[in-house]
Protein backbone atom coordinates (compact mmCIF):
# COMPACT_ATOMS: atom_id res chain seq x y z
CA UNK A 1 0.00 0.00 0.00
CA UNK A 2 1.23 3.62 -0.82
CA UNK A 3 -0.13 6.73 0.34
CA UNK A 4 1.23 10.64 -0.21
CA UNK A 5 -0.49 12.83 2.28
CA UNK A 6 0.34 16.58 3.42
CA UNK A 7 -0.67 14.59 7.21
CA UNK A 8 1.75 13.60 9.71
CA UNK A 9 1.49 9.42 10.46
CA UNK A 10 1.39 7.17 13.61
CA UNK A 11 4.06 4.32 12.90
CA UNK A 12 2.67 2.25 15.73
CA UNK A 13 -0.99 2.31 14.03
CA UNK A 14 -0.04 2.15 10.95
CA UNK A 15 2.59 -1.01 11.69
CA UNK A 16 -0.52 -2.07 13.43
CA UNK A 17 -2.87 -1.79 10.96
CA UNK A 18 -0.27 -3.35 8.20
CA UNK A 19 0.06 -6.94 9.91
CA UNK A 20 -3.50 -7.26 11.39
CA UNK A 21 -5.21 -10.60 10.75
CA UNK A 22 -1.80 -11.91 9.43
CA UNK A 23 -0.45 -14.16 11.45
CA UNK A 24 2.06 -15.50 9.18
CA UNK A 25 4.29 -12.58 9.39
CA UNK A 26 7.47 -13.10 11.33
CA UNK A 27 9.23 -9.95 11.08
CA UNK A 28 8.74 -6.18 10.31
CA UNK A 29 11.41 -4.24 9.07
CA UNK A 30 10.45 -0.33 8.87
CA UNK A 31 12.40 3.06 8.27
CA UNK A 32 11.42 6.32 8.95
CA UNK A 33 13.00 9.54 7.82
CA UNK A 34 13.19 12.64 9.62
CA UNK A 35 14.15 16.14 8.98
CA UNK A 36 17.72 17.16 10.45
CA UNK A 37 18.53 20.37 11.25
CA UNK A 38 21.43 20.50 9.93
CA UNK A 39 23.13 19.97 6.21
CA UNK A 40 26.05 20.05 5.11
CA UNK A 41 27.29 22.46 7.53
CA UNK A 42 24.47 24.52 7.45
CA UNK A 43 21.43 24.96 9.62
CA UNK A 44 18.29 24.06 8.11
CA UNK A 45 15.33 26.08 9.60
CA UNK A 46 12.55 24.11 7.18
CA UNK A 47 12.24 22.19 4.10
CA UNK A 48 9.52 22.04 2.03
CA UNK A 49 9.06 19.04 0.11
CA UNK A 50 7.08 19.45 -3.65
CA UNK A 51 5.86 16.87 -6.01
CA UNK A 52 4.42 15.45 -9.32
CA UNK A 53 0.89 14.26 -7.75
CA UNK A 54 0.31 11.54 -10.14
CA UNK A 55 3.31 10.03 -11.21
CA UNK A 56 4.39 10.43 -7.79
CA UNK A 57 1.43 7.49 -6.95
CA UNK A 58 2.47 4.97 -10.27
CA UNK A 59 6.78 5.78 -9.15
CA UNK A 60 5.83 4.47 -5.32
CA UNK A 61 3.32 1.61 -6.39
CA UNK A 62 5.75 0.83 -9.32
CA UNK A 63 8.45 0.04 -6.97
CA UNK A 64 6.35 -1.48 -4.20
CA UNK A 65 5.00 -4.32 -7.16
CA UNK A 66 9.07 -4.49 -7.77
CA UNK A 67 9.85 -5.57 -3.85
CA UNK A 68 6.99 -7.54 -3.61
CA UNK A 69 8.27 -9.59 -6.74
CA UNK A 70 11.75 -10.05 -5.46
CA UNK A 71 10.88 -11.08 -2.01
CA UNK A 72 8.19 -13.42 -0.46
CA UNK A 73 6.11 -10.28 1.22
CA UNK A 74 3.22 -10.28 3.09
CA UNK A 75 2.74 -6.90 3.80
CA UNK A 76 4.06 -3.50 2.34
CA UNK A 77 3.83 0.11 3.14
CA UNK A 78 5.04 3.68 2.09
CA UNK A 79 3.67 6.53 3.26
CA UNK A 80 5.47 10.14 2.53
CA UNK A 81 4.94 13.50 3.23
CA UNK A 82 4.92 16.55 1.30
CA UNK A 83 4.64 20.02 2.03
CA UNK A 84 6.99 22.22 5.00
CA UNK A 85 8.17 20.04 7.38
CA UNK A 86 10.20 21.24 10.66
CA UNK A 87 13.31 19.39 11.75
CA UNK A 88 12.58 16.50 13.68
CA UNK A 89 9.47 16.05 11.78
CA UNK A 90 8.81 12.56 9.99
CA UNK A 91 9.08 12.94 6.00
CA UNK A 92 8.97 9.12 5.17
CA UNK A 93 7.88 5.62 6.48
CA UNK A 94 8.56 2.71 4.98
CA UNK A 95 7.65 -0.73 5.74
CA UNK A 96 7.95 -4.35 5.31
CA UNK A 97 6.37 -7.62 6.64
CA UNK A 98 7.54 -11.49 6.22
CA UNK A 99 7.49 -14.78 7.33
CA UNK A 100 11.76 -14.18 8.04
CA UNK A 101 13.70 -11.17 8.87
CA UNK A 102 16.41 -11.33 6.44
CA UNK A 103 13.42 -10.55 3.60
CA UNK A 104 12.28 -7.90 5.66
CA UNK A 105 15.32 -6.31 6.05
CA UNK A 106 16.71 -6.27 2.07
CA UNK A 107 13.43 -5.45 0.71
CA UNK A 108 13.14 -2.26 3.03
CA UNK A 109 16.43 -1.19 2.15
CA UNK A 110 15.61 -1.58 -1.27
CA UNK A 111 12.32 0.44 -1.20
CA UNK A 112 14.09 3.42 0.19
CA UNK A 113 17.38 3.07 -2.32
CA UNK A 114 14.58 2.86 -5.00
CA UNK A 115 12.23 5.34 -3.68
CA UNK A 116 15.23 7.88 -2.98
CA UNK A 117 16.49 8.28 -6.66
CA UNK A 118 13.31 7.57 -9.10
CA UNK A 119 10.45 9.10 -6.68
CA UNK A 120 9.59 12.19 -8.04
CA UNK A 121 10.01 14.76 -4.49
CA UNK A 122 12.24 17.75 -4.31
CA UNK A 123 13.53 19.14 -1.09
CA UNK A 124 13.96 22.97 -0.84
CA UNK A 125 15.97 24.15 2.48
CA UNK A 126 15.55 26.99 4.05
CA UNK A 127 18.94 28.37 5.66
CA UNK A 128 20.20 31.52 7.30
CA UNK A 129 21.23 32.50 3.57
CA UNK A 130 18.03 31.79 2.10
CA UNK A 131 16.16 28.84 0.20
CA UNK A 132 18.19 26.38 -1.68
CA UNK A 133 17.33 23.66 -3.58
CA UNK A 134 19.15 19.77 -2.22
CA UNK A 135 21.01 18.11 -5.17
CA UNK A 136 20.73 14.83 -5.46
CA UNK A 137 23.03 12.58 -3.83
CA UNK A 138 26.01 10.52 -5.58
CA UNK A 139 25.54 7.60 -2.83
CA UNK A 140 21.82 7.62 -3.37
CA UNK A 141 22.39 6.31 -7.23
CA UNK A 142 25.44 4.44 -5.30
CA UNK A 143 23.14 2.57 -3.00
CA UNK A 144 20.24 2.10 -5.67
CA UNK A 145 22.62 0.59 -8.42
CA UNK A 146 23.55 -2.71 -5.83
CA UNK A 147 19.70 -3.63 -6.52
CA UNK A 148 20.20 -4.10 -10.85
CA UNK A 149 20.14 -7.61 -11.52
CA UNK A 150 22.59 -7.65 -14.60
CA UNK B 1 1.04 18.38 -25.57
CA UNK B 2 1.13 19.55 -21.57
CA UNK B 3 4.25 20.51 -20.49
CA UNK B 4 5.07 20.44 -16.40
CA UNK B 5 8.74 22.14 -15.08
CA UNK B 6 9.34 21.13 -11.27
CA UNK B 7 11.27 22.38 -8.71
CA UNK B 8 14.56 24.56 -9.40
CA UNK B 9 13.21 23.93 -13.18
CA UNK B 10 10.40 25.77 -12.42
CA UNK B 11 11.93 28.07 -10.35
CA UNK B 12 14.36 29.43 -13.19
CA UNK B 13 11.56 28.67 -16.35
CA UNK B 14 9.23 31.02 -13.87
CA UNK B 15 6.11 28.74 -14.74
CA UNK B 16 5.57 24.90 -13.52
CA UNK B 17 2.97 24.10 -16.44
CA UNK B 18 1.72 25.16 -20.02
CA UNK B 19 -0.18 23.88 -22.89
CA UNK B 20 1.59 24.03 -26.06
CA UNK B 21 1.90 22.31 -29.26
CA UNK B 22 5.30 21.76 -30.84
CA UNK B 23 6.33 22.35 -34.68
CA UNK B 24 6.10 18.90 -36.43
CA UNK B 25 9.72 18.04 -36.81
CA UNK B 26 9.91 17.94 -32.74
CA UNK B 27 9.66 13.84 -32.54
CA UNK B 28 10.94 12.83 -29.85
CA UNK B 29 12.35 14.17 -26.32
CA UNK B 30 15.53 15.33 -27.17
CA UNK B 31 14.43 17.66 -30.24
CA UNK B 32 11.84 18.52 -27.55
CA UNK B 33 14.33 20.25 -25.39
CA UNK B 34 16.23 21.73 -28.08
CA UNK B 35 13.39 23.56 -29.41
CA UNK B 36 12.31 24.51 -25.86
CA UNK B 37 15.93 26.05 -25.39
CA UNK B 38 15.59 28.35 -28.98
CA UNK B 39 12.15 29.63 -26.77
CA UNK B 40 14.26 32.64 -24.59
CA UNK B 41 17.04 32.68 -22.27
CA UNK B 42 15.39 31.30 -19.54
CA UNK B 43 14.51 28.07 -20.54
CA UNK B 44 18.21 28.01 -22.43
CA UNK B 45 19.60 28.70 -19.06
CA UNK B 46 17.36 26.00 -16.95
CA UNK B 47 18.21 23.34 -19.66
CA UNK B 48 21.52 24.17 -20.41
CA UNK B 49 22.75 21.07 -19.31
CA UNK B 50 21.25 17.66 -20.36
CA UNK B 51 22.52 15.04 -17.42
CA UNK B 52 20.75 17.30 -14.64
CA UNK B 53 17.49 16.53 -16.79
CA UNK B 54 15.20 13.76 -15.52
CA UNK B 55 12.15 13.74 -18.15
CA UNK B 56 8.73 11.47 -17.77
CA UNK B 57 6.23 11.13 -20.65
CA UNK B 58 2.57 10.20 -19.28
CA UNK B 59 4.24 9.75 -15.71
CA UNK B 60 6.32 7.40 -16.68
CA UNK B 61 10.71 8.03 -16.90
CA UNK B 62 11.45 8.30 -20.65
CA UNK B 63 15.15 7.96 -22.19
CA UNK B 64 16.31 10.65 -24.66
CA UNK B 65 15.21 9.20 -27.83
CA UNK B 66 10.99 8.63 -26.74
CA UNK B 67 8.72 9.45 -29.36
CA UNK B 68 5.80 11.96 -29.09
CA UNK B 69 2.95 12.87 -29.97
CA UNK B 70 0.00 14.91 -29.58
CA UNK B 71 -1.63 15.04 -26.11
CA UNK B 72 1.70 13.81 -24.12
CA UNK B 73 1.63 15.18 -20.78
CA UNK B 74 5.41 15.73 -20.72
CA UNK B 75 7.07 16.76 -17.20
CA UNK B 76 11.11 17.80 -16.92
CA UNK B 77 12.43 17.94 -13.90
CA UNK B 78 15.45 17.96 -11.75
CA UNK B 79 17.05 14.68 -10.24
CA UNK B 80 15.37 13.58 -7.17
CA UNK B 81 15.54 14.26 -4.05
CA UNK B 82 12.79 12.97 -1.77
CA UNK B 83 12.78 9.97 0.86
CA UNK C 1 18.59 1.52 26.07
CA UNK C 2 17.23 -1.99 26.43
CA UNK C 3 14.30 -3.30 28.12
CA UNK C 4 12.96 -7.09 29.48
CA UNK C 5 9.51 -7.16 30.03
CA UNK C 6 6.33 -9.04 30.06
CA UNK C 7 4.19 -6.19 28.91
CA UNK C 8 3.27 -5.19 25.12
CA UNK C 9 5.06 -2.39 23.56
CA UNK C 10 3.89 0.48 21.17
CA UNK C 11 6.25 1.32 18.49
CA UNK C 12 5.10 4.32 17.60
CA UNK C 13 5.79 5.55 21.29
CA UNK C 14 9.21 3.77 21.46
CA UNK C 15 10.45 5.65 18.04
CA UNK C 16 9.22 9.11 19.11
CA UNK C 17 10.42 8.78 22.70
CA UNK C 18 14.16 7.66 21.08
CA UNK C 19 13.91 10.19 19.15
CA UNK C 20 12.78 13.45 20.35
CA UNK C 21 14.82 16.22 20.70
CA UNK C 22 17.94 14.85 18.90
CA UNK C 23 17.00 16.59 15.28
CA UNK C 24 20.54 15.65 13.82
CA UNK C 25 18.98 11.94 13.17
CA UNK C 26 18.16 11.12 9.81
CA UNK C 27 16.67 8.21 9.74
CA UNK C 28 15.36 5.25 12.64
CA UNK C 29 15.47 1.85 11.14
CA UNK C 30 13.59 -0.60 13.03
CA UNK C 31 12.68 -4.23 13.30
CA UNK C 32 9.35 -5.94 15.14
CA UNK C 33 9.48 -9.52 15.67
CA UNK C 34 5.84 -11.32 15.89
CA UNK C 35 5.22 -14.41 16.74
CA UNK C 36 3.69 -17.27 13.60
CA UNK C 37 0.73 -19.04 14.15
CA UNK C 38 2.69 -21.95 12.11
CA UNK C 39 6.48 -23.08 12.07
CA UNK C 40 7.26 -26.01 10.39
CA UNK C 41 4.49 -26.46 8.89
CA UNK C 42 3.06 -27.27 12.59
CA UNK C 43 -0.04 -25.17 13.65
CA UNK C 44 1.25 -23.09 17.10
CA UNK C 45 -1.53 -21.73 19.54
CA UNK C 46 0.86 -20.21 21.57
CA UNK C 47 4.20 -19.75 23.25
CA UNK C 48 6.39 -19.45 26.09
CA UNK C 49 9.66 -17.21 26.18
CA UNK C 50 11.81 -18.24 29.00
CA UNK C 51 14.77 -15.91 29.77
CA UNK C 52 17.56 -15.68 32.50
CA UNK C 53 17.19 -12.46 34.10
CA UNK C 54 20.39 -10.62 35.06
CA UNK C 55 21.93 -11.80 32.01
CA UNK C 56 19.48 -11.02 29.88
CA UNK C 57 19.60 -7.30 30.16
CA UNK C 58 23.85 -7.59 30.25
CA UNK C 59 23.58 -9.16 26.65
CA UNK C 60 21.98 -6.58 25.61
CA UNK C 61 23.37 -3.80 26.50
CA UNK C 62 26.44 -5.44 25.85
CA UNK C 63 25.18 -6.47 22.02
CA UNK C 64 24.07 -2.72 22.22
CA UNK C 65 27.08 -1.23 23.27
CA UNK C 66 29.29 -2.95 20.59
CA UNK C 67 26.69 -1.27 17.57
CA UNK C 68 27.50 1.59 19.18
CA UNK C 69 30.83 1.26 19.10
CA UNK C 70 30.54 0.23 14.86
CA UNK C 71 28.12 2.48 13.41
CA UNK C 72 28.03 5.92 14.34
CA UNK C 73 24.57 5.65 16.31
CA UNK C 74 22.64 8.69 17.78
CA UNK C 75 19.96 6.50 19.40
CA UNK C 76 19.34 2.62 19.68
CA UNK C 77 17.06 0.37 21.55
CA UNK C 78 16.11 -2.61 22.09
CA UNK C 79 13.33 -4.15 23.70
CA UNK C 80 12.33 -8.26 23.98
CA UNK C 81 8.82 -9.39 25.82
CA UNK C 82 9.01 -12.69 27.91
CA UNK C 83 6.20 -14.57 29.36
CA UNK C 84 3.28 -16.28 27.16
CA UNK C 85 2.23 -14.71 23.51
CA UNK C 86 -0.13 -15.84 20.99
CA UNK C 87 0.31 -15.62 17.36
CA UNK C 88 0.22 -12.09 15.92
CA UNK C 89 1.65 -11.20 19.26
CA UNK C 90 4.77 -8.58 19.55
CA UNK C 91 8.22 -10.61 20.58
CA UNK C 92 10.85 -7.79 20.04
CA UNK C 93 11.68 -4.19 18.81
CA UNK C 94 14.74 -3.18 18.26
CA UNK C 95 15.31 0.57 16.80
CA UNK C 96 18.68 2.16 15.70
CA UNK C 97 19.13 5.96 14.44
CA UNK C 98 21.47 7.43 12.93
CA UNK C 99 22.62 10.53 10.78
CA UNK C 100 22.20 8.77 7.13
CA UNK C 101 20.16 5.42 6.54
CA UNK C 102 22.93 3.07 5.58
CA UNK C 103 24.24 2.85 9.55
CA UNK C 104 20.71 2.91 10.70
CA UNK C 105 19.75 -0.39 8.82
CA UNK C 106 22.94 -2.03 8.91
CA UNK C 107 23.05 -2.27 13.10
CA UNK C 108 19.45 -2.93 13.10
CA UNK C 109 20.30 -6.31 11.20
CA UNK C 110 23.60 -6.49 13.10
CA UNK C 111 21.65 -6.64 16.48
CA UNK C 112 19.29 -8.89 15.31
CA UNK C 113 21.18 -11.17 14.29
CA UNK C 114 23.57 -10.98 17.24
CA UNK C 115 20.65 -10.87 19.97
CA UNK C 116 19.17 -14.31 18.13
CA UNK C 117 22.82 -16.14 18.56
CA UNK C 118 23.55 -14.40 22.06
CA UNK C 119 20.37 -13.25 24.30
CA UNK C 120 19.92 -15.83 26.50
CA UNK C 121 15.57 -16.36 25.97
CA UNK C 122 14.15 -19.68 24.97
CA UNK C 123 11.03 -20.72 23.22
CA UNK C 124 8.38 -23.22 23.99
CA UNK C 125 5.86 -23.25 21.55
CA UNK C 126 2.27 -24.98 22.36
CA UNK C 127 1.40 -27.63 19.04
CA UNK C 128 -1.76 -29.91 18.32
CA UNK C 129 1.10 -32.58 19.76
CA UNK C 130 1.45 -31.09 22.79
CA UNK C 131 4.89 -28.55 23.93
CA UNK C 132 8.20 -28.44 22.16
CA UNK C 133 11.18 -26.41 22.50
CA UNK C 134 12.46 -24.33 19.12
CA UNK C 135 15.49 -25.41 18.64
CA UNK C 136 18.25 -23.20 17.38
CA UNK C 137 18.52 -22.09 13.84
CA UNK C 138 21.80 -22.99 11.91
CA UNK C 139 20.64 -19.79 9.57
CA UNK C 140 21.04 -17.62 12.81
CA UNK C 141 24.48 -18.89 13.19
CA UNK C 142 25.22 -18.12 9.61
CA UNK C 143 23.92 -14.72 9.70
CA UNK C 144 25.72 -13.91 12.92
CA UNK C 145 28.80 -14.85 11.68
CA UNK C 146 28.80 -12.24 8.49
CA UNK C 147 29.35 -9.10 11.24
CA UNK C 148 32.98 -11.19 12.85
CA UNK C 149 35.60 -8.84 12.12
CA UNK C 150 38.72 -11.26 11.22
CA UNK D 1 28.45 -22.29 43.63
CA UNK D 2 25.56 -21.46 42.52
CA UNK D 3 24.20 -23.97 39.47
CA UNK D 4 21.00 -22.65 36.85
CA UNK D 5 19.65 -24.75 34.41
CA UNK D 6 17.18 -23.17 31.27
CA UNK D 7 14.96 -24.43 29.03
CA UNK D 8 14.85 -27.94 28.17
CA UNK D 9 17.92 -28.52 29.90
CA UNK D 10 15.37 -27.60 33.48
CA UNK D 11 12.85 -29.61 32.01
CA UNK D 12 15.23 -33.07 31.64
CA UNK D 13 16.69 -32.39 34.91
CA UNK D 14 13.91 -31.43 36.52
CA UNK D 15 15.17 -28.65 38.53
CA UNK D 16 16.12 -25.06 37.95
CA UNK D 17 18.54 -24.03 40.67
CA UNK D 18 20.40 -25.30 43.07
CA UNK D 19 23.05 -23.95 45.78
CA UNK D 20 26.42 -26.90 45.71
CA UNK D 21 30.11 -27.29 46.06
CA UNK D 22 32.19 -29.59 43.82
CA UNK D 23 34.98 -31.56 45.24
CA UNK D 24 37.96 -29.54 44.86
CA UNK D 25 39.27 -31.44 41.66
CA UNK D 26 36.27 -30.08 39.75
CA UNK D 27 38.54 -26.62 38.32
CA UNK D 28 36.70 -25.19 35.48
CA UNK D 29 33.33 -25.54 33.53
CA UNK D 30 34.88 -28.99 31.53
CA UNK D 31 35.42 -30.74 34.66
CA UNK D 32 32.09 -29.60 36.23
CA UNK D 33 30.00 -30.73 33.51
CA UNK D 34 31.96 -33.97 33.78
CA UNK D 35 31.09 -34.28 37.60
CA UNK D 36 27.43 -33.17 37.16
CA UNK D 37 27.35 -36.35 34.42
CA UNK D 38 27.58 -38.59 37.53
CA UNK D 39 25.37 -37.40 39.64
CA UNK D 40 22.63 -39.42 38.19
CA UNK D 41 21.11 -40.45 34.98
CA UNK D 42 18.84 -37.02 34.48
CA UNK D 43 21.74 -35.03 34.61
CA UNK D 44 24.00 -37.23 32.19
CA UNK D 45 21.18 -37.49 29.66
CA UNK D 46 20.36 -33.65 29.61
CA UNK D 47 24.53 -33.12 29.60
CA UNK D 48 25.28 -35.47 26.91
CA UNK D 49 25.82 -33.72 23.68
CA UNK D 50 28.31 -30.54 24.70
CA UNK D 51 28.26 -29.04 21.51
CA UNK D 52 24.04 -28.49 22.44
CA UNK D 53 25.18 -26.80 25.76
CA UNK D 54 26.18 -23.23 26.68
CA UNK D 55 28.11 -22.06 30.05
CA UNK D 56 27.76 -18.79 31.56
CA UNK D 57 29.74 -17.98 34.40
CA UNK D 58 28.55 -14.93 36.44
CA UNK D 59 26.59 -13.91 33.86
CA UNK D 60 28.58 -13.93 30.82
CA UNK D 61 29.31 -16.47 28.02
CA UNK D 62 32.39 -18.68 29.02
CA UNK D 63 34.55 -21.19 27.25
CA UNK D 64 35.39 -24.94 27.77
CA UNK D 65 38.11 -24.28 29.96
CA UNK D 66 37.40 -21.16 31.98
CA UNK D 67 38.36 -21.58 35.38
CA UNK D 68 35.53 -21.80 38.22
CA UNK D 69 35.96 -20.87 41.82
CA UNK D 70 33.46 -21.00 44.67
CA UNK D 71 30.61 -18.47 44.89
CA UNK D 72 30.37 -18.65 41.07
CA UNK D 73 26.94 -18.44 39.68
CA UNK D 74 27.11 -21.45 36.59
CA UNK D 75 24.41 -21.37 34.37
CA UNK D 76 24.11 -24.27 31.61
CA UNK D 77 21.79 -24.23 28.79
CA UNK D 78 20.47 -24.78 25.20
CA UNK D 79 21.38 -22.47 22.39
CA UNK D 80 18.91 -19.43 22.53
CA UNK D 81 16.39 -18.84 20.66
CA UNK D 82 14.84 -15.91 21.08
CA UNK D 83 13.89 -12.84 19.08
Amino acid sequence: MIRVQREDFDIGIELSALTRGKTGIGGVASFVGLMRDVADGTPIHAMTLEHYPGMTERELQRIELEAQQRWPLLASLIVHRYGRLEPGDRIVLVATASAHRAAAFESCEFLMDYLKTKAPFWKQEETPDGPRWVAAAATDDLAASRWRKD
Amino acid sequence: MKLLYFAHLRAKIGIAEEQLDPPPGVGDVSALIEWLKRRNTRFAEALREPRALRVAVNQTYVGWHHPLKPGDEVAIFPPVTGG
